[in-house]
């Protein structure tokens, strides 16, 4: 029943190509940047996995974290919100170039989409995106005189997210707005990995503060004191290091 | 006749439940599965109205009301317990989360399709999470007496009575037998020793397939 | 921005004939008895509200609470999931004499219905109730192989909730397992009024604790000590006391 | 010509947000009116990512980057702020629990469509939470230059670029007129004193309506 991995690597050992892989955060927040970059450490020392599809809001920023997953050619498929940052070229360049697909999703629908894969419900309706480009080729439909938009549910093989506090058991609870996509993630993947700033035994978070409950996490790896990806880009950290 | 006690058709199913399972326990009958976890096994029960992890219950006078579970049973928290809300809970369940639910039944088709709410359109109906959890777990499985009180079958070809879900069972625990519902049949896994092959068809209402060797279900008295 | 209500007169004020009004609890846990024994007072001094429409999970217990709501004639309708407890009498002989209306609604498609009435879905696909007599008259729609029930959400006019903590601004928590509907109710209400056993200033409740944000919260009226459902059954309580 | 820098259009945006308001402002420039609201009264602002009640923005160097808004710039606590999941953010949004969102356009029809998220074909498309927002809140206000750069009309009979959603802005505040969308027609309801009906009119590219008096739009030097 201890769901503790021994380390970042068997954290993303499970990993095969054309996977598609949930990855939490905002922005910097709540990016877990030693899962991802252990991922790439995977890819470069064995050439997989590869192809996969990435779920996120954005879609990297600079050269560490997402940017540098993408920058490596791993990522086939990007399902985000908001592809631009501070520096978006890794992305920017690869979708112009028509290397990278894309699917765009308003924010809330890409949340309530994966809260939908987490949660058996296979498609719902939302005012959000009717009449825009957004919403072609969906199902449209009316309730009480007003027209919504059916959408899908989103599952993935994997989801890795970074949490503050976890138990062995996969309990957790999150640090200020590094919470975002990460619950819901957590409940939409079929293996939820997470890194942990804080390892502790059952009993060691109150149980009205869990917000992840351990059902829905399948590995827990302890990282303390984990890079913010604000952090490393304003000291224009590239990962992985170049050989000097 | 010979026949398993409600107890002993619990400690039964109990056996098959892994170490770390998330688990839903029905109210009332299913409950009693908790209590004869295998030694070395330790599995995480979920109750409908909001806590996973919970333990056992209280002693008497020690109950507090706002820790209860969903038969509205006193319980107690154990470390790792959480708490969360209906929706999250039934995700949970709806979600494909839990690893197991163990239900009681009045009847139970060949084909899967569980009758366990409602004896017909007289008296008040209740239906509570029943429904919502035979979809949900990725295995659910009936623990149940293998007739009624007057001896009629409760494994049969089709439910006559209102359905709680349809081709959703997958192994009946009974007091006779242990069945799994395959390919909409019954195909018979282990049964008393003490009881005919031909006796326990009598008792069923389909037909029981054999699919190898029928185990003799031994069961501890209890 | 002071949401605190003078007493529970003032709480219950205004909920009008013909209303519906969602009230949290599991049985008699998280159930506001406080604020449903000052909406039976109101009725009984001016005749109103009346025919209302009750969202619960059960039906009431012995005769406070909701089953004294019921007793008193108030609720035209009840939708529910499980109209059964130790002692149902109040309910059971008002249905059978034809006398409440019943909406019978599974417990998760019940929670998920609310939750969808809070969050602006108008509808959404379940597996459950797929083939039985609760999903007569719903669409059904295959996804991916495998039925769906079509399901509506649900809202109502007023929500009464217990809570644990509740600040000024009405940032709610609970107790243990208290909590089950009320922060979804919460949501779907237009109004939801809150009764707290212990109320604090902004800044009282830690930012990471806080279950329902003050955005759901219209009122919130502080009652220490509250009555347990649980107890006043057991002590054979009825609402309101037969006078000798 | 005299018009109001977008500072000023964000304070005259402000002074139409009431006590205890529950606001969400779009990234960048309707972050700014924030800084304006009136003595005496205090909003509560939600950013998509998880916060309600947050503060304003530390001094440099004080940054948490785990405690930003919606355009990743860094905020801070105030007594009462809560934390919550991107589902539970959204549930606020198009559940119709905001008071206002006021956010940037590129374009507003006079029947209420908003564009505001894509130029065109080219480019990378970015949506946020703005097709979101402006199903969502009670009131949807957009704030904007009255033209574009190179002299064009924002407020037009119909948008031209991609939509962020149909019929769902209610007021524009513009760097020339505060102008309200009723009924499928633009009414003026404030214009800068030193422009003219007709300039305004040859700025804007549908009719303005008028229905009672223009007030002049005031706003202090800032």
């Amino acid at each position: 029943m201890d769901k503790t991995l021994p380390d970042l690597a068997a954290a993303v050992a499970g990993i095969e190509d054309g996977m598609t892989v949930m990855i939490g955060g905002f922005g910097g927040s709540g990016a877990p940047i030693e899962l991802i970059h252990a991922l790439i450490d995977r890819f470069r020392a064995t050439g997989h996995p590869k192809d996969l599809t990435v779920v996120n809001n954005n879609a990297g920023n600079g050269h560490v974290g997402l940017a540098a997953l993408i920058e490596q050619g791993m990522v086939r498929k990007l399902i985000c919100s908001f592809p631009r940052s501070a520096d978006p070229r890794v992305f920017t360049e690869l979708y112009l170039a028509g290397k990278i697909e894309l699917e765009l999703v308003p924010q809330g629908t890409l949340a309530e989409r994966i809260r939908a894969g987490g949660a058996g419900i296979p498609a719902f309706y939302t005012p959000t995106s009717y009449g825009t480009d957004l919403a072609k080729g969906k199902p449209v439909e009316e309730f009480d005189g007003r027209p919504y938009v059916r959408e899908r549910w989103l599952k993935a093989d994997v989801a890795l997210i970074k949490a503050e506090t976890g138990d062995t058991l996969g309990n957790l609870t999150y640090r200020m707005a590094a919470r975002n996509f990460a619950p819901l993630m957590a409940m939409a993947a079929a293996r939820t990995v997470v890194q942990v700033s804080h390892l502790v035994a059952p009993g060691g978070i109150d149980p009205e503060a869990v917000i992840t409950p351990g059902i829905f996490v399948q590995g827990v790896v302890e990282v303390p004191h984990p890079a913010q990806e604000e952090d490393l880009n304003r000291a224009n950290a590239v990962y992985p290091e170049v050989a000097q | 006749m010979t026949k398993l006690s409600s107890t002993q058709i619990a400690w039964r199913a109990a056996q098959d439940i892994a170490d770390g399972a998330y688990v839903n326990l029905g109210i009332g009958f299913p409950e009693m599965v908790a209590k004869f976890q295998p030694p070395g096994r330790q599995a995480i029960f979920h109750t409908e109205n909001g806590i996973l992890g919970f333990g056992e219950a209280p002693a008497a006078g020690a109950e507090d009301w706002d820790l209860i579970n969903a038969g509205k049973k006193a319980v107690t928290l154990k470390p790792g317990t959480a708490f969360f809300h209906h929706a999250d809970s039934f995700a949970m369940v709806r979600g494909g989360h839990l690893d197991v639910a163990i239900l009681g039944a009045y009847q139970v088709a060949q084909n899967g399709d569980l009758a366990n709410w409602s004896t017909g359109p007289k008296g008040v109906p209740a239906v509570g999470g029943a429904m919502d959890l035979v979809h949900g777990a990725k295995r659910v499985a009936v623990i149940t007496e293998h007739v009624t009180k007057d001896g009629k079958p409760k494994l049969l070809d089709a439910c006559t009575l209102p359905l709680t879900g349809v081709g959703c069972v997958t192994r009946v625990y009974t007091s006779l037998a242990v069945v799994d519902i395959q390919d909409g049949h019954f195909v018979l896994r282990e049964k008393l020793p003490q009881i005919s092959l031909d006796e326990l068809q009598s008792l069923t209402g389909a037909t029981l397939h054999l699919d190898g060797a029928v185990a003799d279900l031994i069961v501890p008295e209890l």
